[in-house]
């Protein structure tokens, strides 16, 4: 029950090795259960709204949104999504290396996919005028695609934060649930990008 | 298609009415099941009962112009019906078949081993659920129907995951069980929240989904195709939500009897261990 | 203090399992990719906006890319968060109640907005 | 102990006391417990339909309730502890089944009624108004005539009325307890509804949506005619009347209204804004702005200052500074607006 | 291995707390001030509608009407029922588990004061340009910034941010019962309270996001000109009422279960009887927790939405009736061939079986459209609704209370000035809303600041008034009491009422680490069986030790504080006075006051993560001494 850890001896699957570690799985799943439903009533929004709106991306919604760079924001989740999983298997084998490896590629990766997603929207304000204030369909995008760029940059602070507690405090049972739960994280914002991409991006496609 | 121009006469006694060929095998089954009963050992009066409403509800669901009525005339029909072989035959059927009567099949390795690979919990949830869901699929659907070897095959797929499904949550073989009555409780419920979307989207589609049940002869209706269609998404999910229901209230109220159980051995204990009251 | 044997078994058993476990995840990823490439160029390429009911159409097509991102999630959740491992129901229940709830909201608002 | 038995027998004796107290206040015209129409009848019944199941199970749980509170509450030097129950299957199962077929019973009459009162009557079969909530007024238009009302609805008796309801600005609600149920008036929606009234008469319509400080304000008359009657007033309205011969003093007051921005909200006859009740048929009305009696007093008082009458209401909305009118003004328009007769039973 | 042990004491010990029974209380407290505040509004608003045609505030008695019963509703549901409802799920939660603390104390601690910012920033609304004046229920387009004033902004920051406490504390007690039970405490032994708590807390968990949602998109409605509910931009209305109401109705769910579990714990402890079908009460709790999600279109049956949706949804409606028929039979049996004492606590118990059958009864006739189509909007339904709410929740909350005063806080309540208080509560409540069903059926519409003489509302709205102030009264009574039980000594007996459950097996108030050693538990009403087999407490699931408890932290206050200040940072945005100032304008203007609040949240989160807590361990000879105390 307590938070002390004995030097050289690391339980497997140490983050739920302590009560503490059980804890915060635990929470962190039904945290998740509970953005389910957040998502899902921005999703209920998006899709309430959308069609009858008067702006650019209804009148033309087959030439509006650019594929490929949707296809390569999936492809750097995605990955990224992989190595985070790598990181935590690396975790339980006690690799350190390889959780600084795969973590630092996931940041790098969540990084660049902001970097895609900002450019995006910079273009769609700009170029197409498809602002935020535009018309409920695009309030509606905005907002959906926007929380789910926030919970990226928060996932990627976060991550880049544990991997600075990492070097500090080493894997311990008390470090192990933090890395587990960001990754768990990471993962959940992978799945909700699955949905956006097919259900905003592709199902955009048509009017 | 086949000829509508069959009338509503000939639906009333006719091969096709009354499915002679199921009728054949419901009688196969129950011969079956007669000679366990009398040589094996006796099925319980309420595996008995819970046989005969099973058999019943194949009679009524195979071999009664319900079946011959769903495939042409009404959407809402076949609907019924297919509630009634996939949620309410097989678990009256598992229910009536006693535990020790598998143990004959069991004998032989292959087939354990078969049975054990069937039965996993993650291949029934998915097993049935997603050819449920697949089936109803306009495409799908209409292609089935049309081909009757096609439909004759995926029903019997689905009456067989069916089965599959319904085994985890009914467990006829206690040894065997694999999920914990909690856990049972779980994948009943997640059952019934897969199927929620297929019948979701039938009973909210704003057009007639099916070929099948585009052009009918108008003496078999009895609704607009529309609504028809709508009350078949509504049959589907009530039939359904009430025997998973049921059977999610039995597992639950098993549960609750175990556990109380439990509280009355440890009981037990305490008084028999200190008789005088006391500490550790 | 563990003896060094023990823990070396451990280590061991543990490196077993784990490499049993990358392969799976390597699968999933393998899947996720192919799932989405398959979404994307079904849209980009196949589908034809013009047909109502043929299997190019949107009416195939949309509910079929939904299945694709839902298999999609399922093995990811399945296989990247661990759900097939112990210890798991109650995390199972949280995600299947959260996700049957959104699912509600959807319906009911795409459905029953009064326009 | 028996003090307390003894506060509850007039605690019993109070809920009847109100119940007939209150039976007293319904009032004819207003209430859903005296319908004038089918609609409200069918929905009174299916009221008191599911007042009754309820008064059963309602019935059975305070005998129950009151048995065991007599018969086993813990008396003066009662000692020892009563045996504990467990539970019981069977009649859990009884609880369950019996409320079961009690909603069912109930859900029958309820589907019915909930797909009947959705029908929609075409352009032959009834008469068509459009009703569109503003704050704090209501709109009626007449499009099979072709002209536009406010504040009061004029329907003939014993025909469907079907009506097509929106908002202008925030949610209202078009409620004529008398008559039927509501429906809600969505801006950017629309929305069907049909009532159909049986008796003559004047009956009272509310607001039944918070829509602003003067939505307890917002009241609104259905006044039914004799199909004659309606047809003659329909034929009037439809001819777009101005008043002709006008005394001098409301000859001035129409001199005003048109030239200090009345009309660019309010219609008179065929010209004028929309932004205001039509007043062609003004001086019908019993209520100035529905709230306060027609007289010369209150039209001025509501022309020198509407928002004291009907706070936040959007008359002189945005104006600045507030028109000033003279006395005499005022009387002059008084007098204008109420010459603007049409047909009154 | 503890660090040096930091406890506080006074002011600092309150502000930096931990521990969960200190929280209860300062949620009772805050409830407790909260209730008043609604309670001084409801009256308020009943003095109004004493006479027809009044304006008892002057010329803007409409505007200031509304805010009342916009805050009076808000208030109440948000600041007083749900925290009076975490109060007691926070005091004994843990103690009926027989752990040591709920699973999360730091967030815990945060959960209150966020709850108790957000409600300060929603009340001084008052006092900053007006409260929110379009209902609780604040329906778009009258939400929006073209329609109302800037009380909205503080509906809806205040909102949000107790919002975010409640979800996390709702994940708290989930993973608590779910991780922290005691040895032998399995699910089907736990009462039923833990289980009402356990079932609201999936509720709150599911439901809140939902609110969230609806209020982000107000808010950048209001704040950023999105155009969500802006009919012109294709915006539509009735999504808000969607998504609110998807909350919405699961609100009212989790007002109401734990009452339910109250009253199971009341009539059986004072019926001296174990509650009378323990399985189908846990398989009800859950069942009306599930089908709750599934109903919400029940109050949007006016909105037009089609025949279709109105069926399915009345129909789904109905069924909930069927496990709350259920219990109510349950407790009506559990009471049968019982021993029933009247206490206050008992009293509150059996007063809320009439009372809520009847407002379920009257919400049974409102889920049927055709009339509902009536009833919708009218006093009608806020008599339903008070019936179930104040006749069900605050009458079981009060009985709650009175049953575990000594547990938490050492005293007895007084018993005569709670029968007292209890029966001007109980004729004043009929008296005050019984009547409002027939004020509805006579065409009274809700939220209406006045009405007009001769429309034969004056009768009903005089006798409600009257009774709106024999519950003052009764109020009054109560606080009276309160006070002068907390000026006696802290000396009630451990299980004053011969209680069945793991709370009474420790002293009154529990100890600051709950159990000594953890209690095995050997079957459903754990104390009750140990003393039917004659052992005066729990037998201990292991041997003495020392302690380890969690370290208090002001943080959690300061985290809250950022973002209340960060509230008023989004609001105040250009539409102020304030903004006209040169600097202040500035740091208004560019939301740098907002990105501070938020920032501080942030740090406060950034620290929590870096420091880990080593706590502080209670050495065996303390836990002597408390022994010996309550020996
Ligand atoms: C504690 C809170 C609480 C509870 C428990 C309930 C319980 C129920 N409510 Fe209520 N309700 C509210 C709080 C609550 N409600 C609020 C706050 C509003 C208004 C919001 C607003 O607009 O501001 C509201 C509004 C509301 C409406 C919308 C009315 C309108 O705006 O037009 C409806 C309609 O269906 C409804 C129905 C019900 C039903 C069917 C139940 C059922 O759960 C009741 C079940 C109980 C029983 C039925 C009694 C016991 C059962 C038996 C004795 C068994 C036998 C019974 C039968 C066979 C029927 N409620
Ligand atoms: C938990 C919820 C709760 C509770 C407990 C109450 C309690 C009460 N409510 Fe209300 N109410 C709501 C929730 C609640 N209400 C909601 C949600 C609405 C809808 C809002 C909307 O329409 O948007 C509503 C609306 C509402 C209305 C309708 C307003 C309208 O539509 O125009 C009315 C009218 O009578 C009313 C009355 C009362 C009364 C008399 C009480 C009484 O029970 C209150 C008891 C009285 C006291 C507690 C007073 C004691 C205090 C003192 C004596 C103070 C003196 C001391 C000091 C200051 C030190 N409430
Ligand atoms: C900016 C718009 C506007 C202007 C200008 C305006 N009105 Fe109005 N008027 C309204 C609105 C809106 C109402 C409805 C008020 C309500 O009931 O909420 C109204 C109501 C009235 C009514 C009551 C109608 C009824 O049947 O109840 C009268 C009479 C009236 N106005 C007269 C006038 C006169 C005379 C003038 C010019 C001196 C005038 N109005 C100028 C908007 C306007
Ligand atoms: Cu219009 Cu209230
Ligand atoms: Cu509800």
């Amino acid at each position: 029950m307590s938070a002390h850890s004995h030097p050289g001896v690391l339980p497997p699957h140490p983050e739920s090795a302590t009560l503490e570690g059980r804890n915060k799985l635990m929470g962190f799943w039904l945290f998740l259960g509970g953005e389910s439903v957040l998502f899902g009533c921005l999703f209920a929004t998006f899709l309430g709204l959308r069609g009858h709106s008067d702006d650019l991306l209804a009148k033309n919604p087959a030439e509006f949104f650019d594929l490929t760079t949707v296809a390569w924001s999936t492809v750097i989740l995605l990955v990224s999504s992989l190595t985070s999983v790598l990181a935590i298997l690396g975790m339980h084998k006690r690799n350190t290396k390889q959780i600084y490896l795969w973590f630092t590629v996931t940041v790098l990766l969540g990084l660049s996919f902001l970097g895609l997603e900002i450019m995006e929207f910079s273009n769609y304000t700009n170029h197409d005028s498809f602002h935020f204030t535009q018309t409920a369909y695009a309030s509606s995008f905005y907002t959906l695609v926007g929380f789910h760029g926030a919970h990226v940059l928060f996932g990627t602070l976060w991550i880049s934060l544990l991997l600075l507690q990492l070097t500090r405090k080493g894997l311990t049972v008390v470090t192990a649930p933090k890395l587990y739960v960001a990754a768990l994280y990471w993962h959940f914002v992978d799945l909700v990008w699955v949905f956006i991409f097919t259900v905003v991006y592709l199902m955009g496609k048509v009017a | 298609m086949t000829d509508h121009a069959m009338n509503a006469g000939q639906v009333w006694y006719g091969p096709q009415a009354w499915s002679y060929f199921s009728i054949v095998i419901g009688i196969v089954m129950i011969l079956i099941y007669r000679w366990f009963h009398v040589n094996a050992l006796n099925a319980t009066r309420k595996q008995l009962l819970a046989f005969t409403f099973s058999m019943t509800t194949y009679f009524f669901a195979m071999c009664s112009p319900l079946a011959y009525l769903g495939h042409m005339a009404s959407f809402s029909a076949h609907m019924f019906q297919q509630s009634l072989m996939y949620m309410v035959f097989p678990c009256l059927f598992l229910v009536g078949v006693p535990s020790n009567w598998y143990a004959h099949w069991m004998k032989i390795p292959s087939v354990d081993r078969l049975f054990r690979l069937m039965t996993r919990p993650l291949v029934t949830v998915l097993g049935f659920n997603a050819l449920f869901s697949f089936y109803h699929f306009p495409i799908v659907f209409d292609t089935a129907m049309s081909h009757p070897i096609l439909h004759t095959g995926y029903h019997l797929l689905l009456q067989v995951t069916s089965f599959q499904m319904w085994w985890s949550m009914l467990t006829p073989i206690p040894e065997q069980s694999r999920l914990s009555d909690l856990k049972k409780i779980a994948y009943i419920f997640g059952n019934g929240v897969i199927l929620t979307p297929a019948c979701a989207l039938i009973v909210f589609a704003d057009h007639v989904l099916y070929n099948t049940y585009s052009n009918i002869d108008p003496s078999l209706q009895w609704l607009s195709p529309m609504d028809d269609q709508q009350l078949g998404g509504v049959l589907m999910k009530i039939i359904q939500e009430l025997s998973y229901g049921i059977v999610l209230a039995t597992t639950f109220f098993a549960w609750h009897r175990v556990e109380r159980a439990k509280d009355k051995e440890e009981i037990a204990s305490i008084t028999m261990v200190f008789p005088n009251g006391g500490e550790a | 203090m563990a003896s060094h044997s023990n823990e070396s078994h451990a280590v061991d058993y543990k490196k077993a399992k784990s490499k049993h476990s990358a392969k799976l995840h390597y699968l999933t990823f393998s899947l996720s990719m192919i799932l989405t490439v398959i979404s994307f160029y079904i849209v980009g390429n196949i589908i034809d906006p013009a047909r109502e009911y043929a299997i190019t159409s949107w009416t195939f097509g949309l509910p079929f890319i939904t299945l694709l991102a839902i298999v999609q999630a399922l093995f990811q959740l399945i296989f990247w968060m661990h759900m097939n491992e112990k210890g798991h129901l109650f995390p199972a229940m949280g995600i299947a109640l959260g996700g049957f709830i959104a699912f509600t909201a959807v319906i009911a608002t795409v459905y029953w907005l009064g326009w | 102990m028996f003090k307390k038995w003894r506060s509850r027998w007039r605690l019993g004796a109070l809920l009847p006391l109100m119940i007939w107290l209150m039976t007293g206040c319904s009032q004819e015209n207003l209430s859903t417990l005296i319908p004038a129409g089918p609609v409200a009848r069918e929905q009174l019944w299916l009221m008191k339909f599911s007042l009754g199941v309820m008064l059963i199970v309602f019935v059975v749980v305070i005998a129950v309730f009151f048995y065991v509170l007599v018969k086993y509450r813990k008396r003066k030097g009662q000692t020892g502890i009563p045996e504990q129950v467990e539970g019981n299957h069977t009649l859990e199962i009884i609880w369950t089944v019996i409320p079961f077929i009690m909603l069912f019973v109930l859900a029958i009459p309820t589907i019915m009624y909930t797909f009947k009162f959705e029908k929609v009557y075409s352009a032959s079969e009834a008469i068509q108004v459009k009703v569109t909530g503003h704050q704090f007024w209501w709109e009626f238009e007449y499009p099979q005539y072709g002209f536009t009302t406010g504040q009061d609805l004029y329907i003939p008796k014993g025909k469907q009325i079907q009506f097509e309801l929106t908002s202008k600005d925030v949610i209202h609600s078009f409620w004529v307890p008398a008559i039927g149920g509501k429906r809600d008036n969505n801006p950017g929606l629309i929305n069907k509804m049909t009532l159909l009234a049986e008796k003559e008469g004047v009956f009272k319509g509310k607001c039944a949506e918070l829509c602003g400080p003067s939505h307890a304000l917002m009241d609104f008359k259905v006044i039914v005619l004799d199909e004659n009657d309606f047809n003659t007033w329909s034929q009037k309205m439809r001819a777009k009347p101005e008043p002709m011969d006008l005394s001098p003093l409301a000859a001035k007051g129409k001199e005003l209204f048109t030239k200090n921005s009345c009309i660019s909200c309010h219609a008179v006859g065929g010209n004028g804004g929309v932004l205001g009740p039509n007043l062609t048929n003004f001086a019908d009305r019993e209520m100035v702005a529905s709230i306060r009696k027609n007289t010369t007093e209150n039209v001025k008082a509501w022309i020198k200052d509407p928002n004291s009458i009907k706070p936040g209401n959007t008359m002189f909305k945005g104006y600045s500074p507030y028109p000033n009118f003279s006395d005499d003004d005022l009387d002059a328009l008084a007098a204008y607006l109420e010459s603007l007769h049409v047909y009154k039973k | 291995m503890a660090g040096a042990v930091k406890r506080y004491s006074g002011l600092m010990d309150w502000l930096t707390t931990v521990d969960h029974k200190k929280i209860g209380i300062l949620y009772l407290i805050s409830a407790g001030i909260f209730f008043l505040f609604g309670g001084v509004e409801a009256l308020l608003i009943r003095l109004q509608l004493f006479f027809p045609e009044q304006n008892l505030f002057g010329e803007n008695t409409a505007e200031i009407f509304n805010q009342l019963i916009t805050m009076h509703g808000t208030t109440m549901i948000f600041f007083a029922a749900m925290p009076l409802i975490f109060a007691l799920m926070n005091a004994i939660v843990p103690l009926q588990i027989g752990a040591r603390d709920v699973a999360f104390p730091y967030v815990n601690a945060l959960s209150f004061w966020l709850f108790l910012f957000g409600g300060v920033l929603l009340n001084t609304s008052y006092l900053l340009g007006g409260a929110p004046d379009a209902g609780w229920t604040a329906y778009a387009a009258l939400s929006t910034k073209a329609y109302s004033g800037s009380g909205v902004d503080f509906y809806v920051l205040g909102l949000q941010i107790a919002g975010l406490g409640t979800l996390i504390g709702g994940i708290n007690f989930l993973v608590t019962i779910i991780n922290m039970r005691a040895p032998g405490m399995t699910f089907m032994r736990m009462p039923l309270f833990t289980w009402a708590s356990f079932v609201t807390s999936a509720l709150v968990l599911f439901a809140f996001p939902a609110i969230t949602v609806a209020l982000v998109l107000l808010m950048f409605d209001r704040l950023f000109n999105a155009q969500f509910f802006e009919v012109a931009g294709g915006g539509n209305v009735v999504l808000w009422e969607h998504i609110f109401w998807i909350f919405g109705h699961p609100e009212v769910y989790i007002l109401i279960l734990p009452a339910f579990g109250i009253i199971s714990e009341v009539l059986s402890t004072f019926s001296h009887k174990r509650l009378f079908g323990y399985g189908t009460m846990v398989f009800a709790t859950a069942l009306i927790g599930f089908l709750g999600f599934m109903v919400w279109v029940h109050h949007m049956f006016t909105v037009g939405l089609g025949p279709i949706a109105n069926a399915i949804f009345a129909i789904a409606t109905m069924l909930i009736a069927v496990p709350t028929g259920i219990k109510i039979f349950n407790w009506l049996l559990t009471m049968w061939g019982g021993h029933i004492r009247f206490t206050a606590a008992s009293l509150y118990a059996i007063g809320f079986i009439p009372t809520f059958v009847i407002g379920g009864m009257t919400g049974i006739m409102l889920t049927l459209p055709p009339a509902d189509f009536q009833f919708q909007d009218s006093y009608f339904v806020v008599a339903h609704f008070h019936y179930t709410i104040v006749g069900g929740l605050i009458f079981g909350m009060f009985s709650g209370m009175y049953y575990w005063w000594p547990k938490m806080f050492g005293r007895m309540l007084n018993e005569t000035m709670g029968k007292i208080s209890f029966w001007f509560f109980f004729v004043g409540f009929h008296m005050t809303f019984f009547i409002q069903h027939w004020l509805g059926l006579d065409g009274m519409p809700r939220r209406v600041y006045t009405y007009l003489a001769g429309q034969g509302f004056e009768k009903g709205n005089f006798i409600s008034t009257i009774g709106a102030m024999l519950m003052g009264v009764s109020i009054i009574v109560m606080m009276i009491n309160i006070i002068v039980t907390q000026m006696k000594k802290a000396d009630a007996p451990a299980d004053p009422w011969d209680g069945r459950t793991l709370e009474w097996a420790i002293s009154s108030p529990a100890p600051e680490y709950n159990f000594a050693q953890l209690p095995r538990v050997r079957g459903l009403d754990a104390l009750w069986i140990e003393k039917m087999a004659g052992n005066k407490g729990m037998i201990p699931a292991e041997p003495l030790a020392e302690i380890h408890m969690p370290s208090p932290s002001i943080m959690p206050f300061v985290k809250a504080l950022g973002l209340f200040i960060a509230g008023y940072g989004f609001m105040f945005n250009g539409n102020t006075k304030a903004t006209s100032l040169p600097v202040v304008g500035f740091v208004f203007e560019h939301y740098i006051l907002a990105a501070a609040g938020v920032a501080v949240f942030l740090f406060g989160m950034f620290l929590r993560s870096v420091y880990d807590d080593q706590g502080f361990h209670i050495p065996i000879e303390e836990i002597h001494v408390d022994q010996e105390e309550n020996a």
